[in-house]
């Protein structure tokens, strides 16, 4: 049963990074309990999976996780999460992915007898119900499959459970290119709300059957592949900020079913979250780069219980192996903010890191604490979702517009008039949910099998 | 003159209303469907295509001239067809197997169009076999692979095997593209060319069409 | 001629990342004016440079330099400093160092007219005077071929002159593998500045001949070489730690003769230097994990005018090529620095730093801003570089010493036996510093020409 | 019996004099050159290695070992080779062309040495001639190549090239390491081994002898 947050967790002054309300505690790893961990992640150098010898695989991933467990015991780190994202093909043949998490777990125990090294492991299935066009997202064979990833990797060791679920994503994908905000909407608010909770119930079941922890979701497949299209000058800023906004409304649904948290790194809605939920979130930032380009490299720290380095191939680099050069970034930056944590002055750094990135791109200032606070609020001040959507869309395409304004936000000319379009467009959405999903229904009926969201089909052929 | 100029304006702001009225007119009074095609539409999307690489225009403006083009060509193609017109060219495209990323793909799909090339779109996860098919079917000058996982991108070099055991490798140009490629990887496995993004995708296709025609 | 530093130019309260006392400017870029600035390097991936196609090299560096570009504009990044690091074969073939240096300088000014992006270009040819055993110093072709690559590189455009220069090293080497304290004052303090007296004079005059900067040298080929040599459990941290105090003495030379910084960023004795001349230093810290593990990766921010990646191969990561990477965490380190600076509390980001790395290892210890500066004093106290290296060895061991006792340093147990032994070994070391060379003349004959230090040769039969 | 462990005591501790001594003793007792050497000396230092090899030990303490085990060794060895006797293997190393790096290398060849292997050092900037001349020259059973720089580990493909077109290929094993190095990088260029450290060298090269022993 969904429940709805309905007030914030945090007022700006204290959404810290290291400091949740609800800190997550297991074995002996605590997260948002004051210090900010280490969230490392790898994956595989260009490899043929379904050619390569048996075993070979798994002899890279524990090779990697040797590495970086090594890496961390010599620079004292003391605990810290390893995520291990499924490819398609581990995901797709459930044992695999099993047998991958079996071996992780296996190595992190080895480190936790041997040097006292304290960890958790997040596993992440990849949401493999794209196969058709449209998805299949309830009836096909891949949820089945799916489910079984979740459960194996969970009954193989797994201590966090976690997806990038893509429900709306066939609807997003074009309405970001075409920078549609009627259709983001639609993707995110609706069809991916609707997608959520169907598949956070069933995760936080199996969580709660195998005694592991439902984490969080990311809507990362929208916002990121807005950001990642922004940072190309293919769309414009500010519509990727807006699209990051609504992107909360898709998240949130997991926290409001009954995930814990940590949030995954991907997802910078997280901010957003933080303050609505209380709950330890993951980030990621200037220490990921390797994974993403981002114009939030440091104002991303300021809500991290976990800092993560999102990804990085298993390649050599002149020191050495790149995730073990991740490891040791990932702790430098680890080890300034639980400095400053424990002088006290986390909020102080916090606002450096905010203020460094805030004035330079609408994506940065949009993850302000004192924005991340006021998009919160219009949140959780509606109970429906794309209600939610319209008001922190228009919440946000208004604070970017007052920042502009009052110079502390630089936006080119173009940038601006699109801030000028995106809120027309914004100013002229229905206020009544029907009449707006009746519409959109109809406009994405050929790309969409609303079945699959527990939604009435439109007939294809009405027109 | 006048009129071709009209129809590139309109598709370069994007109208698609007015462009296909004005290709209705210029069919009416006489002028020349290919005229029509270069000067007017292709002429309308070339300054678009400049503005978009020198990052002055965004995609969903992009977007908009393709839709307008696409409503002057509706108009004029099978005019061009009759007259056994030939494109600049046929790209065959596809994201390979394993692999169901296909925002730059598609990108690249419509750059291309933009540029007057021939799309055939394989869609995602597209395995060996339909890459064969479609060369054999379809006779492209170049076909395009896109892959963004370091998982599937080991999948061009396998279509470029098949394609030289079957003996279409020389009948086409292979080019390649995604987040994990890079020009070295492209060498290593023999394809003809690599692209970083969208804008340099029709250049590279274009200097090999030049090549294969100079040769 | 050398001139003397005789006091130091900060105390530990002025000593700050961004700020030095004589700031450097050239074209519209600062140095050391307040505001912290990223350097950055790159390399060939694996490349066959003799059998690579005629133009091929040059079209990689142009590849890379204008990716690295383009995201500091991206990122709106005003002013960088790039360093182009010969490799052997283009110092070898100082035309080839040339052409490179042509089109870098080409590039950095296209940037510079069409985007505004200020830049300087650092230009380092490596030290090829190691065709020999025992290497020839100075009657060699090398060195000739080694003065031209200066001398051409500086005419084709570069800005800043440094070199890694590697005099001592025949000593140095089998001094660090064994824990020869005896051998490293021998091979840094004497025959280390000698060879910088030489070849720093050289390096100036082409400076003012040419109208660049004689910028800096580093005696990375010894600190460094500990440091990576500790970092793999081979020699003791406490070793490394007062190898790097005494490199200062060397690398000192160079700023003597008439350089005037930025030093170069892989010398961590940077810190020691910068309280000393007052020079700005470029440092290197967590974001060269790409290039150098380290126990450092925050307390080198500490002094930071120049904030450097050390080096990265041009291979293609998840997001996209290293050198871009690169420059994005170079900018928002930077940024970070320069937001603390900009409220007026760079030296309380400056002391977290410190704080976050010191206490775990012996190396980052002695980079501490009060240690720094305890160890310049003793170093200006002294006007003979042997007995400055004695000084400066013997007060790291008593401050490492002390922050053990005081519970300020962690070590192993081991380590805290070659601390003491190190300790013996230096209380042992003569005053006066003619008999100490006739000892060490005698021992490293076989390994040393002395005239190519401008010293009397120990004939080898002597026994 | 006891003689040996004192050996080994005297060696582990790195006191030469005392090693050295011991062996004279040993000796005029009539022990055998042969247990001397395994269970003396090396039985010493392969406690070393160990240690070393699991973080325990120092290079510098290792080094004072070493200087031990040659002492003894330096007593020994005349003995031996008059007994015809085989070392456990040979070893040709070198720093390849254009790389003066030579740490790693040595690191090597002192850790092989303690082990019991000879060792040939061919030193830094070692051209493909002179490997070629070694192989032919000092019938070794491996090969080992270091490298430290991106622009000169590439000179390993054309050793082993070298290697095969002289037909000395199949007579050694080829090892490599050094920095850049990969086990990747190793396979792609036909070497038959890689190691990330000195002790792991030792392993890797004693796991080559037992193969080519087995086949
Ligand atoms: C958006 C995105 C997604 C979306 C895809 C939406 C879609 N319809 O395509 C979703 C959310 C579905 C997704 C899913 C996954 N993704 Co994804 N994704 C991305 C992301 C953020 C951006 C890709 C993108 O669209 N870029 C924008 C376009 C315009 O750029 P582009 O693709 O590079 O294309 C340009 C050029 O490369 C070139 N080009 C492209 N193709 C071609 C072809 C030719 C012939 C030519 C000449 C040129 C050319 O031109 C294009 C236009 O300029 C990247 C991160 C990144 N930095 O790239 C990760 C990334 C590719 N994904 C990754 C991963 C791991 C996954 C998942 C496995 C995650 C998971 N565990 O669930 C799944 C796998 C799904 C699958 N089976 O393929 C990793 C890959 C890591 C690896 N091992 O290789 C990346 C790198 C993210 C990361 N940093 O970890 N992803
Ligand atoms: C010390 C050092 C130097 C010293 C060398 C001293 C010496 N006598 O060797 C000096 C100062 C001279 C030097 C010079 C240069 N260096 Co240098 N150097 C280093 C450094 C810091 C450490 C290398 C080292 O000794 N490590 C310690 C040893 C024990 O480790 P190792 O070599 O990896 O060896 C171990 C294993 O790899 C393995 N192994 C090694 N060899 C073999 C062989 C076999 C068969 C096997 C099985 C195993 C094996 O076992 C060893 C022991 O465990 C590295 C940085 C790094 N992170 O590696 C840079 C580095 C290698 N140098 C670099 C550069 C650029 C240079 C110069 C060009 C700098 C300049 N511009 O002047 C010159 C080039 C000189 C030349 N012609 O070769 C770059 C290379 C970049 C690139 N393009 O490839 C590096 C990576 C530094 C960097 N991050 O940029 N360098
Ligand atoms: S955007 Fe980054 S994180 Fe999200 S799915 Fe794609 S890759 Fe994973
Ligand atoms: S130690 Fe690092 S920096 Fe110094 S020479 Fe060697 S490589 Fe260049
Ligand atoms: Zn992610
Ligand atoms: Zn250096
Ligand atoms: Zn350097």
């Amino acid at each position: 049963m969904r429940k709805r947050f309905t007030r914030l967790a945090f007022d700006a002054d204290h959404l810290l990074f290291g400091v949740a309300r609800t800190p997550l505690k297991r074995r002996n790893v605590i997260i948002g309990g004051g210090a900010v961990l280490p969230e490392i992640k790898f994956t595989l150098p260009p490899t043929n999976i379904e050619e390569s010898a048996p075993g070979e695989i798994e002899s890279v991933y524990a090779e990697i996780v040797t590495a970086v467990c090594e890496r961390a015991v010599h620079l004292h780190q003391s605990s810290l999460v390893v995520e291990f994202e499924l490819l398609p093909p581990m995901t797709l043949d459930p044992a695999m992915g099993e047998a991958i998490t079996a071996l992780l777990a296996g190595k992190l125990e080895e480190f936790r007898n041997s040097h006292g090294l304290q960890s958790l492991l997040r596993i992440t299935p990849v949401d493999i119900r794209e196969q058709y066009k449209p998805p299949l997202r309830r009836s096909g064979r891949e949820m089945e499959l799916l489910f079984e990833s979740f459960r194996r990797c969970a009954a193989a060791g797994a201590d966090l459970l976690s997806i990038e679920s893509t429900g709306g994503k066939e609807v997003t994908d074009p309405s970001i290119m075409a920078a549609d905000l009627r259709g983001i909407l639609f993707g995110t608010a609706v069809l991916g709300c609707a997608d959520m909770e169907y598949m956070w119930e069933a995760i936080v079941g199996i969580a709660d059957e195998s005694g592991t922890i439902a984490a969080g979701d990311t809507a990362c497949g929208i916002g990121n592949t807005a950001m990642v299209l922004a940072d190309q000058g293919y769309i414009p800023k500010v519509f990727a900020a807006v699209v990051r906004a609504i992107t909360a409304v898709r998240s949130l649904v997991a926290y409001e079913i009954g995930a814990v948290g940590p949030g995954k790194d991907c997802g910078y809605e997280n901010a957003i979250l933080k303050a609505i939920t209380g709950l330890p979130m993951s980030m990621e930032g200037k220490s990921a780069a390797c994974a993403h380009l981002s114009p939030v490299g440091n104002i991303a720290g300021c809500y991290a219980d976990l800092w993560s380095n999102e990804s990085v191939q298993n390649v050599k680099l002149l020191s050495g192996m790149a995730p073990v050069i991740s490891m040791e970034q990932l702790i430098y930056d680890c080890r300034l903010m639980n400095t400053s944590a424990r002088n006290g002055e986390s909020l102080r750094l916090r606002n450096w890191f905010a203020e460094s990135d805030a004035r330079l791109d609408p994506q940065a200032f949009i993850l302000s604490p004192d924005v991340v606070v006021e998009l919160g609020r219009v949140i959780v001040a509606e109970s429906n979702d794309y209600q939610r959507g319209v008001a922190v869309g228009r919440k946000s395409v208004e604070i970017l517009h007052q920042a502009f304004s009052q110079g502390e936000l630089q936006l080119t000319d173009r940038e601006q008039q699109w801030l000028e379009r995106i809120g027309e467009t914004a100013s002229e959405l229905p206020s009544d949910p029907n009449l707006f999903v009746d519409e959109e229904k109809v406009r994405w009926r050929e790309h969409v099998k609303y079945a699959e969201y527990g939604m009435v089909d439109v007939p294809a052929e009405t027109n | 003159m006048e009129r071709y100029e009209e129809i590139a304006e309109h598709v370069q702001n994007g109208y698609s209303e007015k462009a296909r009225k004005a290709v209705e007119a210029a069919l009416s009074e006489g002028c020349s469907p290919e005229r029509i095609l270069k000067e007017g539409l292709i002429a309308g999307m070339d300054v678009v295509a400049a503005k978009f690489k020198s990052g002055q225009m965004f995609l969903p403006e992009v977007l908009a001239v393709a839709g307008a083009m696409k409503a002057g060509m509706e108009l004029v193609k099978p005019l061009l067809v009759a007259a056994k017109h030939q494109s600049l060219g046929k790209v065959v495209l596809g994201t390979v197997r394993g692999d169901m990323h296909d925002i730059g793909k598609n990108l690249v799909a419509i750059m291309l169009q933009g540029a007057g090339f021939d799309v055939v779109d394989l869609g995602t996860d597209v395995r060996v076999e339909k890459f064969l098919e479609a060369v054999e079917r379809e006779h492209p000058d170049v076909v395009g692979m896109s892959a963004l996982l370091t998982t599937t991108m080991v999948h061009m070099k396998t279509v470029i095997e098949a394609l030289k055991q079957r003996e279409l490798r020389t009948r086409v140009k292979v080019i390649i593209g995604g987040a994990p490629i890079s020009r070295n990887f492209a060498t290593e496995i023999g394809a003809d060319g690599y692209a970083r993004d969208a804008a340099t995708a029709v250049d590279l296709v274009k200097e090999l069409m030049n090549h294969a025609q100079q040769q």
